[in-house]
């Protein structure tokens, strides 16, 4: 192939700012309204294309739905697939920045992503005395 | 579909010759607009003949120290190209197929976010 | 006034917090087996912990991120586990020398066997991470462990033959050792020096005190003069055991035999001190690794952290403490030597350095996060020298490891 | 592939597994392969670890009747270099030698280390009657001495083989 070593032509200016998955979004710290970690952004949803389907020329481009967490970090890292009921999704219009960290738009408190935190802070550390001290 | 099962997947032209594995997956922030930030739309596949592991940041064009580190990823990734989402054709669970005649653009990305 | 008083209060912290029982052990073995023959050893890992140091603080202190936030976003998710996994053990090793040596210096200071010592020396560090402001815990255990420097006194009172110290520092291995046992050795002292844990604690602690990039200055400071006075103690550790213990053929295993120099040198006043010494060191370090466990496994997961929040914001990352500490306990409790697992900790955390270090000197390069604050061409020449001499040390050790038996 | 080992780790990391896990499996297997040799080898050993135990409590001693050292800490160091000397005793104790002359030489070791936890005994009893009684703290110190001659004789012995 020649083309690899000749400098390729630019891609024409896209319309908007430019997000590489692998780059700017995936293993980044998510932070929520008030800036306390929520969790990391362990995978992405898009919505389409339907797998194993041609693709109509001039059909949309597929949208990024949502940020992922839980057990999909595993099956990232070891294989596997969770069904999709299990995935628990931070939905895009709830992304307020994406820089350093992925910022949030909502508070972190009551989300689904938030789940096992509330669990052990009101099962175990909320218990122990001084659990809800302030440090500072 | 969840994106992480797309990157590392072969990328293969109309007459089945092996291009290089999806690397990464490039959005850009122009679809329906949120109260937040737009809705990211699917741009391109950066497709990497030789490697789909992590460019560790080195694809823009402002990322060029420590020069050792530098010079080494980016021939890790020599050759890499964008392919637009309109010369996709196919995209299935283990290939991605790209139309005939489709265009190679430069991967390369420019340094110009804030932090 | 008060902002020299905060400069002097940070360079002594930094001197006290640098030496742990890691320090202390392989450093009095070293100068009981080699004298001073591998003190040059010393000096390399000092300006390799400045480096690392400087350069995850500064990624903290500009962009708000900790070490392992920085090791997950830049390795992804299987080599930042790989990662995660070797740095977590290790640190988790450490924790359970660091608390074992609080014990074993307790028990020279009472006589009460050690393992009693155990589960107090381990409630106590709960209840410090568990109540206790982080500039508080810092500054008195920094502080306390600043009379270590009797090790020095104790050398000059003991009026050694300068002259024929300062010949043994030229880099010889002694007849009664091998090139693989001084090697081995080499990499112990270098992994004592540049354990992963400091840095992960620094950079959550500059998170943890809010630094911004006012601050770059001070912590620049600290660093730069504290670690090395630091150097300098753990020297004269080695001085110690090389004047005292390598003429009778002593080889340390053991805590007593560390601070069997500072008796001869300065006798039960000097005890005192040394054993106040020991217990802030070791369990200041004991605090340091097992937030650093805390800090590790919340920033990869991207859970709530940090002594700053009440224990209740940030649930996950206590209990993962609390589960750390009963497990130091737990293995300690089997009656495994504290000292042994200081001379296996050390070791592994040279070995799993290098995938710590890449991503934070890469990082420090990346303007999205460091803006104009990216490192200056002189730092990015001795960072790649830095890379080379880790990735040789990482890859040599566990060959050297199975030659000499662990350095026997 | 032409990968150099600098970047190999980080590189890879996305495509093959987890380098970490390779690593602490080596480990593992140096801590097993750690200890063997032959029956002089670990005579050899045994008896350099309890030389330096000897030593150690004879400055520990001597730094007690100096009023260098607390009996706290005194007594704790003769009980770690006790603990040297028993960890060394067991190891040739347990070993199976082949030969008539192996089966001397432990016999020979056992007899000298034996001696130390004697020495060590009369030490720890000096320490424990306090200052005037018997043992002294001068006997405990002679019978570490005469342990540690008798060291010394072995370690010669085994060394000149």
């Amino acid at each position: 192939m020649t083309s690899a070593s000749a400098p390729l032509p630019e891609a024409p200016r896209a319309a908007g700012r430019i997000l590489d998955a692998q780059l700017h979004l995936m293993d980044r710290q998510v932070l929520d309204h008030d800036g306390v970690p929520v969790t990391t952004v362990d995978d992405l949803e898009v919505g389409g294309p339907a797998l194993d389907m041609e693709i109509e020329p001039g059909s949309p481009p597929p949208v990024l739905t949502a940020l992922l967490t839980g057990s999909v970090l595993g099956t990232r890292i070891f294989g596997g697939r969770p069904p999709s009921s299990r995935l628990i999704r931070i939905p895009w219009k709830d992304v307020a920045d994406v820089g350093v960290v992925v910022r949030l738009g909502i508070k972190g408190e009551p989300l689904d992503a938030s789940w096992v935190e509330r669990w052990v802070r009101d099962k175990i550390i909320a218990r122990i005395p001084g659990g809800r001290h302030d440090p500072r | 579909m969840i994106l992480g099962d797309l990157l590392g997947t072969p990328v293969f032209d109309d007459d089945g010759g092996r291009l290089g594995r999806v690397a990464d997956v490039r959005f850009v922030l122009a679809g329906t607009p949120h109260q937040l930030m737009a809705e990211p739309r699917l741009l391109g596949l950066i497709v990497g003949p030789h490697s789909a592991a992590s460019f560790l940041g080195y694809e823009r064009n402002g990322l060029t120290r420590p020069h050792l580190i530098a010079r080494f990823l980016q021939w890790r990734h020599r050759g890499s190209f964008l392919v637009l989402w309109e010369d996709i054709a196919l995209v299935g669970a283990h290939s991605v197929r790209l139309r005939p005649g489709f265009t190679r653009y430069s991967a390369a990305l420019d340094n110009d976010e804030k932090a | 006034m008060k902002r020299l008083l905060g400069v002097a209060l940070g360079i002594l912290t930094a001197i006290g917090g640098f030496v742990d029982i890691g320090d202390l052990v392989t450093n009095a073995v070293v100068g009981s087996r080699f004298g001073l023959s591998l003190v040059w050893v010393v000096v390399v890992g000092v300006v390799g912990i400045i480096l690392f140091a400087n350069m995850s603080g500064r990624v903290a202190a500009v962009s708000g991120r900790a070490t392992f936030e920085v090791i997950r976003e830049r390795l992804g998710p299987r080599a930042g586990l790989a990662n995660l996994t070797a740095s977590f053990l290790i640190n988790l090793m450490t924790v359970t020398a660091e608390i074992g040596g609080v014990a074993l210096a307790l028990q020279l200071a009472s006589s009460v066997y050690y393992l009693l010592w155990i589960p107090v020396a381990a409630v106590a560090v709960w209840l410090v991470i568990w109540r206790v402001r982080f500039s508080i815990m810092e500054n008195v255990t920094g502080l306390l462990g600043l009379t270590l420097v009797i090790f020095a006194v104790a050398l000059f009172l003991m009026k050694p033959d300068w002259g024929s110290l300062a010949g043994q520092l030229a880099p010889a291995i002694p007849e009664q050792e091998t090139v693989w046992t001084y090697s081995y050795y080499a990499i112990a002292l270098f992994g004592a020096a540049m354990t992963p844990y400091e840095v992960f604690f620094f950079s959550s602690g500059a998170v943890e005190e809010g630094w911004s990039v006012k601050d770059l200055a001070q912590s620049r400071i600290n660093v730069l003069v504290g670690f090395p006075l630091g150097g300098l103690l753990s020297i004269s550790i080695a001085a110690c055991a090389a004047v005292v213990l390598l003429p009778a053929g002593i080889s340390v295993t053991s805590l007593s035999q560390v601070i069997l120099p500072v008796a001869e040198g300065a006798g039960k006043l000097g005890l005192a001190f040394v054993l106040v010494g020991i217990v802030a060191a070791t369990f200041g370090a004991a605090l340091e690794t097992t937030l650093s466990s805390g800090y590790t496994l919340a920033q990869f997961f991207g859970w709530s952290w940090g002594k700053f929040r009440r224990p209740a914001e940030a649930a996950r990352f206590h209990l993962s403490m609390i589960v750390c500490l009963l497990v130091g306990i737990a293995v300690l409790a089997t009656g495994v030597d504290p000292v042994l697992v200081t001379e296996y900790s050390v070791v592994f955390s040279a070995i799993a350095l290098p995938l710590t270090y890449l991503p934070i000197l890469i990082v420090a390069n990346d303007p999205q996060y460091m803006r104009e604050h990216v490192n200056g061409r002189a730092v990015n020449v001795l960072g790649m020298v830095y890379l080379v001499i880790i990735l040789v040390a990482s890859i040599a050790a566990i060959p050297l490891m199975i030659v000499t038996g662990a350095g026997s | 592939m032409l990968i150099t080992p600098a970047l190999a780790p980080a590189a890879k990391a996305r495509t093959h597994g987890a380098p970490g896990f390779a690593i602490l499996a080596l480990a593992a297997l140096a801590f097993l392969t750690g200890c063997s040799g032959g029956t002089s080898q670990s005579v050899s050993t045994a008896v350099k670890d309890s030389s330096s135990a000897v030593a150690t409590a004879r400055i520990a001693l001597r730094q007690d009747m100096d009023g260098k050292l607390t009996r706290a800490a005194a007594s704790t160091t003769l009980d770690d270099e006790l603990k040297e000397v028993q960890t060394s005793r067991s190891t040739v104790l347990k070993l199976s030698p082949a030969s008539q002359e192996d089966r001397d030489l432990q016999k020979q070791a056992l007899d000298v280390l034996d001696q130390c936890a004697a020495g060590f005994a009369t030490a720890r009893a000096a320490l424990a009657t306090n200052d005037g009684g018997t043992p002294s703290l001068s006997d405990g110190d002679k019978a570490l001495a005469g342990a540690q001659d008798a060291l010394k004789q072995l370690e010669d012995k085994v060394g000149s083989k």
